[in-house]
């Protein structure tokens, strides 16, 4: 295996190599992918059609907002996935019963630890969720904000002890906040298509949004990637904390 | 409104599965409902989409999703959205997908609770996505969508596998390690493409190759066709790269083996089609690259490989997992064969293989789990015991073996013509022998079952990865009508040839923009 | 000078090549499945560099607009994009002087992709854990291989059966 | 000149890539994959991908690490290659 794996290797990444003299240099503004109509279009009329500044998240939640939807029913499988593939039923209602009682908060952990993340895990929140609402004039967006969110959570869990972190967002929660993003995307794109527009088509939810269409946009856009906002978030802290513990959640990392 | 409900095929689905993740995680009895509904609703959708194509005479509908039309004329008139195109072939696998799935949920129904016990919701949202995910990469006509869907239907599919016993996590960890790295060349592959033409819809794409010789020539889209094969390829579970499939399916709960096995590689068939015809152009490979004799020999090793695997096969669900990667050869040979007849043969091959498979996949698991018993064995007196199942599995194998009226005969008839007309008679070769190989195989079978001495199933003799003593039981219902409906698919798309192949050629037709 | 430029110039794609290389070794060579996937995020990420090298150009932006238009200093940019039509509301926005967002959007969504297939793929390693006690993939095989024929030798097919099943299976 | 450092970015990632699939302590492996995530995120960032390099940052070097670091912790710390 090792020898094919060379011999495979190698040959493939002669051809890549040779292939590769064929691109332009880097930095090209003018090598086919950076001066293509569509990308000059991306640059040059977002800001007319969106009133977004951050192409990024323009192009991301707008131009190719069905990709972005399936991009959140990946991490939406992936959490249902680990959970179908690891998780133990039966912890799950043992589980229910135990988080009623309460434990003092990271009673076994190191206190420096314990009162950094006490620090820490505030801000963190509270600078994710300006990552997501601010996504349109600087960089980040749903994910970026989410993940962020989501490791707040895994760091709660890491200090003070997983049971901890979900008795603020237990695992069924999670789910159903994730599902809950994935209908708040597709929710939006269902109501265009009720107003008479394709899926997706923020033009047409004009009627309901104050502002000018490109200003529906921009709105649309926010509502959009508060969803996937609330998707990554559970689902991030889903998969750490199914992982940690073998998927019991109960004895972990 | 009507041009909408084309999306509704994947929208149902989609948020069946979300509803389900919503309102009724620690619900099981509303999983089976819910897949029944949104597939059921799906399947409409998708008649109704291929209804609508014939009627229009075997027009191409293209949906702008985001509602962004391409650029004006005067800028190029490129794709800033994402957009679907559905020609009537697309039409046609998508209500294949859709209605295996649903006659498979009739079976799931029957199993959902033993074998995924307290993950029922779970696998219920599992399997819609999974449908999702493979509907949408028929029908997307954006290369990087399209990835996103392959991904989704991975995930889904590995999951799926996962779930089960013991050795189903390791071959479902070989599947993801395969799985990966043939998304990621498909994914490199769209990357050196991008890197020289600057669009992503597969439209553009084409247009660009078509009008510039120098690209044509150039080594990047070369290495870009090569990449996106091998990516495909893997994913298809073609010969030299098919480890993956047997333990997969074979170790899975048997309702995924019997949704994944008719569709998941037949599906990444449809996208190989895609690529070929639609994104690189059939004069581009077959003028400018030429690497038919090549492509060609492999498939036909892969025929004979997996007739032969097939054939030293003792376990059921192996061997018929191994008669996919022969199947597989069929359509990668055929479609590289490069002529309209084989081109053709391909596409009516993706529809009938499914047929097939499905119905001995699933007359497969009503027979193991009548007799507890998963190898050759099993067979013993089916036809009196299991008449309904045996029945099934009997018109399965008769179309693979290609028998006519099944449909096995008539999508090979076309292959086989391909093969001829384009003198590749080892291709031709290839195909008889694969048809005798199966013919022994099943014949074996048939006399086992015909004079095979009847036994009391002996005290387990199986493996500790087989399913547990206690699961056997008499074929529910449900699962007799899933055979039926599967048994009659076989026979019906082998009567409805003439339309099919029509449907098929106009399709071909039409996207044939340079051919 | 030359040399140099057209090395640094597709440095990013050697370099991006030679990691995806690395980590296919890895993943296919590998005995370790925690080995295979630190092999599989290094490929994944290397595709990403790979991506995100092709939108790079030299002196532009980040790919976000300013509010106040186009700074004087890429009047030199601005002055060759003459094919820009004018806005009556915003400044004229000049190609060039941004870095081409599509690649990073593509890009946003293969990180999440590759995450989640991480995540799924553990779950996978831990689940292969329980049931065969080791993460290397020939200790794995030989767990199998013996739980295999252990389930065989406890249940050994009886004697009337044998002959038949000998018939059945010639290899 | 920030072509320069992104050369030199690009040997250090190299380097990282090597070491971290030569380790035998698996836990050591992902710390290693996690600097090699905080690297190519620094590249991308220099590039000018920010959007990128944040969620790099964030999953990448982040989750990803953490998760990998719990599987580690759940099964076996030293590895065979």
């Amino acid at each position: 295996m090792k020898a094919f794996a060379s011999i495979l290797v190698v040959v493939l990444g002669a051809v890549l190599l040779h292939a590769s003299k064929d691109f332009p240099l880097l930095g090209d503004a003018m090598s086919p992918a950076n001066n293509h109509p569509v990308a000059r279009h991306y640059i040059e009329e977002t800001v007319n059609d969106t009133h977004v500044r951050n192409l990024v998240t323009a192009v991301l939640a707008d131009y190719r907002g069905y990709d972005t939807m399936f991009e959140t029913v990946v991490v939406f499988v992936a959490g249902i996935g680990i959970l179908a593939v690891i998780g133990v039923p039966t912890a799950r209602i043992r589980q229910n019963e135990n988080l009623g009682s309460t434990r003092q908060f990271g009673v076994d952990s190191d206190l420096i630890i314990l009162q950094t993340c006490r620090l820490i895990v505030p801000v963190l929140q509270l600078f994710a969720l300006y990552v997501i609402a601010h996504g349109h004039h600087s960089p980040g967006g749903g994910f970026q904000g989410g993940v962020l969110f989501g490791a707040s959570y895994i760091l709660l869990a890491l200090s003070g002890g997983l049971r901890e972190a979900l008795r603020r967002l237990s695992e069924s929660l999670s789910f159903r906040l994730a599902a809950f993003g994935i209908v708040l995307y597709a929710g939006v794109g269902l109501l265009s298509m009720a107003l008479g527009g394709n899926f997706l088509d923020y033009a047409v939810l004009d009627r309901l949004l104050p502002g000018d269409v490109a200003m529906a946009r921009s709105h649309s856009m926010l509502i959009v990637e508060a969803g996937v906002g609330f998707t990554v978030t559970t689902i991030l802290f889903v998969i750490y904390a199914n992982l940690a513990t073998r998927g019991n959640l109960e004895d972990g990392l | 409104m009507s041009e909408q409900i084309p999306l509704l095929i994947l929208l149902v689905p989609l948020l069946g599965a979300v509803g389900l993740g919503l309102f009724a995680l620690r619900r099981p009895a509303a999983a089976m409902p819910v897949v029944f509904g949104a597939l059921g609703i799906a399947v409409l959708a998708a008649i109704h989409t291929l209804l609508r194509i014939v009627d229009e005479g075997g027009s191409v509908i293209t949906y702008n999703l985001a509602g962004w039309d391409r650029l004006p004329e005067r800028a190029s008139g490129k794709a800033i959205g994402i957009e679907y195109k559905i020609d009537a072939f697309n039409a046609l696998v998508l209500v294949l997908i859709t209605a295996v799935a649903l006659v498979n949920a009739l079976y799931l129904r029957a199993r959902i609770a033993v074998e995924c016990a307290g993950k029922e919701i779970l696998y219920a949202v599992l399997y819609l996505l999974l449908v999702v995910g493979l509907c949408g990469m028929v029908i997307t006509n954006d290369a990087f969508n399209l990835y996103v869907l392959l991904e989704i239907s991975s995930l889904t599919s590995y999951a799926l596998i996962g779930i089960g016993r013991r050795r189903a996590a390791h071959a479902s960890f070989n599947y993801i390690i395969t799985g990966t790295i043939g998304a990621s060349f498909y994914l490199l592959g769209v990357g050196y493409l991008y890197m020289q033409v600057g669009t992503l819809n597969i439209g553009d794409i084409h247009e660009v190759l078509t009008a510039s010789a120098e690209l044509r020539a150039s080594a990047s889209v070369k290495v870009a066709c090569m990449m996106i094969m091998a990516g495909l390829w893997l994913k298809m579970a073609m010969f030299p790269m098919h480890g993956w499939l047997p333990n997969a399916y074979r170790y899975a709960p048997s309702p995924s083996g019997s949704l994944m096995a008719p569709l998941v590689t037949k599906v990444m068939v449809v996208v190989m089609l895609r690529v070929m015809v639609n994104l690189f152009g059939l004069d581009y490979l077959f003028a400018e690259l030429n690497w038919r004799p090549v492509i060609v020999g492999l498939a036909c090793v892969a025929i004979l490989a997996g007739s032969l695997l097939a054939l030293a096969q003792r376990d059921l669900r192996a061997m018929l997992c191994y008669l996919i990667v022969a199947e597989v050869g069929y359509m990668v040979g055929g479609a590289w064969v490069g002529n309209e007849a084989g081109i053709t043969g391909v596409a009516y091959h993706v529809l009938s293989d499914a047929c097939m498979t499905f119905c001995l996949f699933l007359a497969a698991a009503a027979i193991i789990l009548r007799t507890g018993e998963h190898r050759l064995g099993a067979f013993r007196g089916a036809f009196q015991r299991i008449p309904v199942a045996m029945t099934a599995f009997t018109v399965g194998a008769f179309s693979m073996i290609g028998l006519p009226p099944t449909c096995g005969f008539f999508s090979k008839w076309y292959l086989l013509q391909g093969g001829i007309e384009a003198g590749q008679w080892h291709y031709v070769a290839a195909l008889l022998i694969s048809s005798l190989v199966n013919a022994v195989l099943f014949f074996r079978i048939f006399e086992i079952a015909l004079f095979g001495k009847i036994e009391v199933p002996e005290t387990g003799v199986r493996d500790v990865d087989a399913l547990p003593r206690d699961t056997w039981e008499r074929v529910p219902a449900a699962t007799k009508v899933g055979l039926v409906v599967a048994a009659i698919a076989v026979i019906a798309v082998g009567l409805l040839n003439r339309p099919i192949a029509l449907w098929i050629g106009k399709a071909l037709n039409f996207i044939e923009v340079a051919g | 000078m030359d040399l140099l430029e057209y090395i640094l110039g597709k440095s990013n794609y050697w370099a991006s090549i030679v990691l995806m290389m690395i980590g296919l070794h890895a993943m296919i060579s590998k005995n370790n499945l925690i080995k295979k996937l630190i092999g599989m995020s290094v490929f994944q990420t290397a595709i990403i560099l790979f991506y995100v090298s092709s939108s790079a150009k030299r002196g532009a932006k980040i790919p976000i607009i300013h509010p106040h238009g186009d700074h004087a200093d890429k009047a030199d940019h601005a002055a060759e994009a003459g094919h820009h039509a004018a806005d009556a509301v915003h400044h004229a926005i000049d190609a060039t002087a941004y870095e081409n967002p599509l690649p990073h959007v593509l890009m946003l969504t293969a990180i999440v992709v590759g995450v989640a297939t991480l995540g799924l793929a553990l779950a996978m390693v831990q689940k292969v854990y329980a049931a065969y006690g080791s993460i290397e993939e020939d200790e794995v095989l030989a767990a199998i291989a013996e739980a295999t024929a252990n389930g065989a030798s406890i249940s050994m097919p009886s004697p009337s059966d044998s002959p038949a099943q000998g018939d059945v299976s010639p290899s | 000149m920030i072509y320069v450092l992104d050369f030199l970015l690009l040997i250090f990632l190299v380097v990282a890539a090597v070491i971290s699939l030569r380790l035998k302590d698996l836990l050591g492996a992902s710390m290693v994959l996690g600097v090699y995530s905080f690297l190519i995120c620094l590249l991308w960032a220099a590039m000018g991908a920010v959007d990128v390099a944040f969620t790099e940052a964030a999953v990448g070097a982040g989750v990803s690490t953490v998760i990998l670091i719990a599987t580690v912790y759940q099964t076996r710390r030293i590895s065979k290659d």
